[in-house]
């Protein structure tokens, strides 16, 4: 005749359960790539400051192919950060204009417009 | 009632004083068409087993009662329809009490956590005088209101404490609800609490835990947006940080 | 039955510290990575852009310019506290819930920052 | 048994509770407060209050005029001291809550906007939207938090008050979790336990409202007042009983029948304007809209629904924006529950149980006869409501009663000694055999579900919107026989920890002798006032029945009904006067 409630713990497995889990879990471990890649750039930025040489075979390692299939696999999870940032934006930022929100369409796309200016910007860059 | 079909609703039991963990108990119950989980309990209550536990009260999804686990998704079961979950009016529904939260007894939660964090956030209006009440009430524009307003609509049914991670692994987690009430009152134009309420929200229980998996937001049946409240907290407390740390004097408060 | 007893005193965290350049960091890779990793990682290597794009002397040049500098660390370092931060809380997410584990994810994370921000540094001021 | 002393024990935790602690701890901080309620604050009934609490706010509104749509909307069987010294502390009470926050609806310059409400002159009812019981009680419930001298004993079960020397002297209660009994002694009590709709089948109130605070302080010899008075709403959803708040028609919905007509101008309602004329049509007060159904109900002119007989509230001319602004939860109520989206179609509604006029007898300074026992709130009946509510002054009532009840309380509590240990003891082991009788008993003849049936039928056929001598005679007889087939109740559950079964079968006691009294009374009322029509009284009768039933208790016997007059300061009775006719 007395209390003797249940303590359950969630298992290690729970983003497992429900693909709303199992997409957070995705984003979360974009986080993986995107150190890695710049770790890897700033590894180059070293070698770049060793010389020519230096920089020639770190050029030469981002050709091995297992290069290419990481910077495939980071390009993939690094462009699903951008667009789960993006998204997420309206929620952490509600703008509001007169006596309403700002609905979250037009704060998404602003943010697209800008991704799109910044990705040209860099590629003019290099290709000029 | 000419409809006979029946469905087979499959409830994690636990009785304190038999069992050292919960087990499932099947009932085969009547399928009514607008019937809600929680009348499918009454049924089994009322008929076949007195002793069955769980809360509720108004039927109307607003009083926050009956929040419990309906096929591993928290929801109130005031407004969880057979329909929804049934083909033809057979089938399984599971219902469990909610997770994250010590479990009394069947699907009764122990809920004294979040009755302590909720008073932690300081959940009122905080003033440093108080406006007399001859003189009338404050001006409060639409759009002020409008601001906070879907803050305020949270009923304390816990379906984002069941639904949010951090809160499962990290037990001192405030959490969704109390995090954003607490937003709720900062974002007040008749409030003047922020910086008491600091403390505690921007503390390392506060929203720092978060990591905005935003399964709060998406489980919440009143559009209270916990998960947006809780970002804007970040960036206005660290906001806040930065400048204690950066104008001399500042924190001293 | 509530209890008046036993109530936590809450103290505000330094956790600004790290939630700044991991906001901002995110900010930054979404804008900026997908970009990156597509011309590094992927073009050049396969030969979509020409290697000239870049070659020691270009990308030196970039390196060695102030504004280049400022530019490569904020693109660099922050995404790397982006990443070691969303990192850290993954493997909390994963199962790292006692203090001492904790601790040392938060260790190994910040660490890892704290290295590859010092090697950064350490290359752009190595030459100008 | 466990002992708790504390100055002032408030049992409910709803909105007069907590507005009755609040005053309080603000009457004197040194006074300990114990806050009782056999559910968590927030759970309260007073969160499904939708359309709003009236308080005079407008400049061409006057107390006056509050005073008259009350009295006359009440059948002058308001106590009018009681209704002029609510009206003036209306408006202050309601200022006291935007101050603690209630998010009140605005006018564009920022100020509380009001609305207009059944059977009130001029707009004056405040709204949070369409969820003001909501705000309000959350708004109270939050603001106790700030202060230290209130204690919460949160799903703690008030079974019994305990009387010494005539007066109170505390409760007995018992932990739900742990089903460890507690004696709470106390210098003064207030009861603020809401009212007691689930005595019907079909009502707009939860589960909880079973009348366990009428309950006990008639079990401890007060007297239970107007309890004949029972208000149907006109506008529940068919089916569940979900309130559809008057603030829908107060914002413009329409009632049509079958055949698209509104049935309203036959009743003494009309013009039909197109638009919300107060005092008017679907503006007129709850007790006559609900006739109004009947009536049409026996000419064969409802609409013919797989819940039965329906009418229709249309809102479609109001248009999506002003219904997403003004009556939001409306709106997910009738998607929810009905299938039915207003912004495209009429919703099905019937009347519906949903108020409870009468209750524990209370004078103006909410006090009982019991030297140091209060009751404020829908338990109470102190009495503003007469024999008909206005809709939009119940929330106020709490405010206001709440309020003083909290003041009185304080006061008396500061005046008398602590109650002794030993005569409290004792009389709350005496009151927990009953308690512990219920667990023991192995196996009765009766089920509680089966009790509580008969108990809804006999009130639905016998005590409803009209009753007859034969009708009413019959349910009181029945619930005689229930009385003693309660003697026989078993329960399944047997354990200590959390059992609903146990609460179950108390409330069930405690509505079998609520409804007695509500029988009884009207069965002795013979004439026709307000919500209480008697088809073979049809006319008010104010030479005999211009008075309050007090129903007391008679220990194995029926209740017996007594009167007291009622309270005229300066509006005599006269004809109810809606529609057109209406000044």
């Amino acid at each position: 005749m007395s209390r003797k409630p249940y303590e359950p713990t969630l298992p290690n497995t729970w983003w497992l359960e429900k693909p709303f889990y199992i997409r957070y879990m995705l984003r979360e471990m974009t986080s993986f790539f995107v150190g890695a890649y710049v770790a890897i750039l700033i590894v180059g930025l070293w070698q770049l400051s060793q010389g020519p040489d230096a920089w020639g075979s770190f050029l030469g390692v981002l050709s091995h192919p297992l290069s290419v299939i990481f910077h495939v696999l980071a390009f993939v999870f690094a462009t699903f950060h951008t667009v789960t940032w993006f998204a997420l934006t309206p929620r952490t930022t509600p703008i509001m204009r007169g006596d309403h929100f700002v609905p979250p369409g037009p704060i998404i796309g602003a943010q697209y417009v800008i991704w799109a200016a910044a990705s040209i910007v860099v590629l003019a860059a290099v290709l000029w | 009632m000419s409809d006979t079909t029946t469905f087979t609703l499959e409830v994690l039991r636990y009785n304190p004083e038999s069992d050292d963990v919960p087990h499932a108990e099947s009932f085969s119950v009547p399928y009514q068409e607008d019937w809600v989980v929680l009348d499918a309990l009454n049924w089994v209550k009322d008929n076949v087993d007195g002793s069955l536990t769980f809360r509720w009260s108004c039927h109307m999804a607003v009083c926050g009662s009956c929040g419990m686990m309906v096929n591993n998704e928290p929801v109130l079961s005031c407004k969880a329809f057979l329909r929804d979950y049934l083909k033809d009016g057979k089938g399984t529904i599971t219902v469990g009490a909610l997770k994250n939260f010590p479990v009394e007894k069947d699907l009764v939660i122990v809920m004294d956590s979040f009755m302590e964090k909720l008073e932690a956030v300081k959940p009122w209006i905080i003033r440093t005088t108080e406006k007399p009440v001859e003189e009338g009430t404050f001006i409060q524009l639409p759009k002020q209101l409008k601001r906070f307003k879907h803050h305020t609509s949270c009923i304390n049914c816990l379906l984002c404490y069941a639904a949010c991670p951090q809160v499962g692994l990290n037990p001192g987690f405030i959490g969704p609800a109390a995090l954003a009430l607490a937003h709720r009152y900062n974002l007040d134009s008749r409030d003047q609490g922020k910086d008491l309420r600091k403390d505690v929200t921007a503390s390392e229980y506060g929203v720092w835990e978060c990591t905005f998996v935003s399964a709060c937001s998406e489980v919440c049946p009143k559009d209270v947006e916990p998960a947006g409240a809780i970002q804007e907290q970040k960036i206005e407390s660290s906001i806040d940080w930065a400048l204690d740390h950066l104008i001399p004097g500042r924190k001293a408060r | 039955m509530s209890k008046t007893t036993g109530r936590k005193t809450y103290t505000r965290a330094n956790k600004p510290l790290v939630w700044f350049p991991f906001a901002g960091g995110g900010l930054v890779a979404a804008l900026m990575l997908p970009v990156m990793i597509f011309v590094t990682g992927i073009a050049v290597p396969l030969g979509l852009i020409d290697a000239e794009a870049l070659s020691y002397d270009r990308v030196y040049a970039f390196a060695a310019n102030p504004l280049g500098k400022i530019i490569l660390f904020g693109v660099l370092v922050l995404p790397l506290w982006h990443a070691a931060h969303r990192f850290r809380m993954t493997i909390q997410d994963l199962g790292a819930r006692t203090s001492g584990s904790r601790s040392v994810v938060a260790a190994l994370c910040y660490g890892f920052g704290m290295v590859f921000t010092l090697l950064c540094l350490a290359a752009l001021l190595s030459f100008w | 048994m466990d002992v708790i002393e504390t100055d002032i024990a408030i049992v409910g935790a709803g909105g007069a509770g907590l507005r009755a602690a609040i005053a309080a701890a603000e009457a004197d901080p040194s006074l300990s407060v114990t806050l009782l309620s056999k559910v968590y604050p927030m759970r309260s009934h007073t969160v499904a209050a939708e359309g709003g609490a009236a308080g005079v706010a407008k400049a061409e509104d006057s107390l006056d005029h509050h005073f008259n749509d009350t009295v006359s909307g009440g059948d002058w069987l308001c106590d009018q001291d009681a209704v002029d010294f609510f009206v003036a502390q209306a408006p202050k009470e309601l200022i006291r809550t935007e101050h603690w926050g209630c998010p009140w609806s605005r006018t564009p310059d920022g100020k509380v906007a009001v609305r207009p409400f059944g059977g009130m002159k001029i707009e004056r009812t405040w709204y949070a939207a369409d969820k003001t019981g909501f705000h309000l009680l959350h708004t109270l419930f939050q603001t106790s938090m700030k202060y230290p001298s209130v204690k919460r004993l949160d799903e703690v079960y008030t079974t019994d008050l305990l009387i010494e020397d005539g007066r109170i002297a505390g409760v007995l209660a018992h932990e739900i979790r742990s089903g460890k009994p507690m004696v709470i002694l106390a210098r003064s009590v207030i009861i603020c336990t809401g009212g007691a709709g689930r005595v019907f089948p079909f009502t707009t109130n939860g589960a909880i409202k079973t009348g366990d605070g009428m309950a006990m302080a008639f079990r401890a010899g007060v007297p239970l007042k107007d309890m004949e008075f029972v208000q149907y709403h006109p506008t529940g959803l068919p089916g569940t009983g979900i309130l559809i708040s008057e603030a829908a028609r107060g914002e413009g919905g329409i009632l049509v029948n079958k055949d698209g007509y509104r049935y309203l101008q036959d009743y003494g309602m009309g013009p039909p304007d197109p638009w919300p004329r107060k005092k008017a049509m679907e503006l007129g007060p709850r007790d006559r809209l609900s006739q109004a159904f009947w009536q049409e109900q026996q000419k064969g002119r409802c609409i013919d629904s797989k819940w039965g007989d329906v009418m229709h509230l249309d809102l479609r001319h109001l248009g999506e924006a002003k219904i997403a602004e003004r009556l939001p939860f409306i709106r997910d109520l009738a998607l929810s529950y009905v299938g039915v989206d207003v912004v495209n179609a009429p919703i099905p509604v019937r009347p519906v149980v949903h108020y409870t006029m009468g209750g524990i007898h209370t004078d103006i300074t909410a006090g009982t006869p019991v030297p140091g026992l209060y009751a404020a709130g829908e338990c109470a009946c102190v009495s503003i409501n007469g024999a008909n509510r206005l809709g939009s002054n119940s929330l106020t009532e709490l405010l206001v009663f709440g309020a003083v009840a909290g003041r009185n309380a304080a006061a008396h509590a500061r005046g008398v000694p602590m109650p002794s240990h030993t005569n409290a003891l004792a009389q709350a082991d005496g009151h927990r055999k009953r308690v512990v009788a219920l667990l023991e008993r192995s196996k009765g003849t009766e089920s509680v579900v089966g009790l509580r049936t008969a108990l809804n039928d006999t009130m639905e056929t016998g005590c409803g919107i009209y009753r007859t001598e034969d009708s009413l005679r019959a349910t009181v007889e029945t619930l005689a026989v229930l009385k003693t087939r309660f003697a026989n109740v078993a329960i399944d559950d047997k354990s200590g920890v959390y059992n609903t079964d146990l609460t179950g079968a108390i409330e069930l006691g405690n509505m079998i002798e609520i409804g007695e009294t509500m029988a009884l009374s009207a069965l002795q009322r013979t004439e026709s006032r307000g919500s209480h029509q008697r088809l073979d009284h049809p006319a008010r009768d104010d030479a005999a029945f211009l008075k309050h039933s007090m129903a007391h208790r008679v220990e194995g016997e029926a209740p017996r009904v007594e009167y007291r007059d009622v309270v005229i300061t300066r509006s005599q009775p006269a004809e109810r006067v809606y529609g057109g006719e209406a000044k």
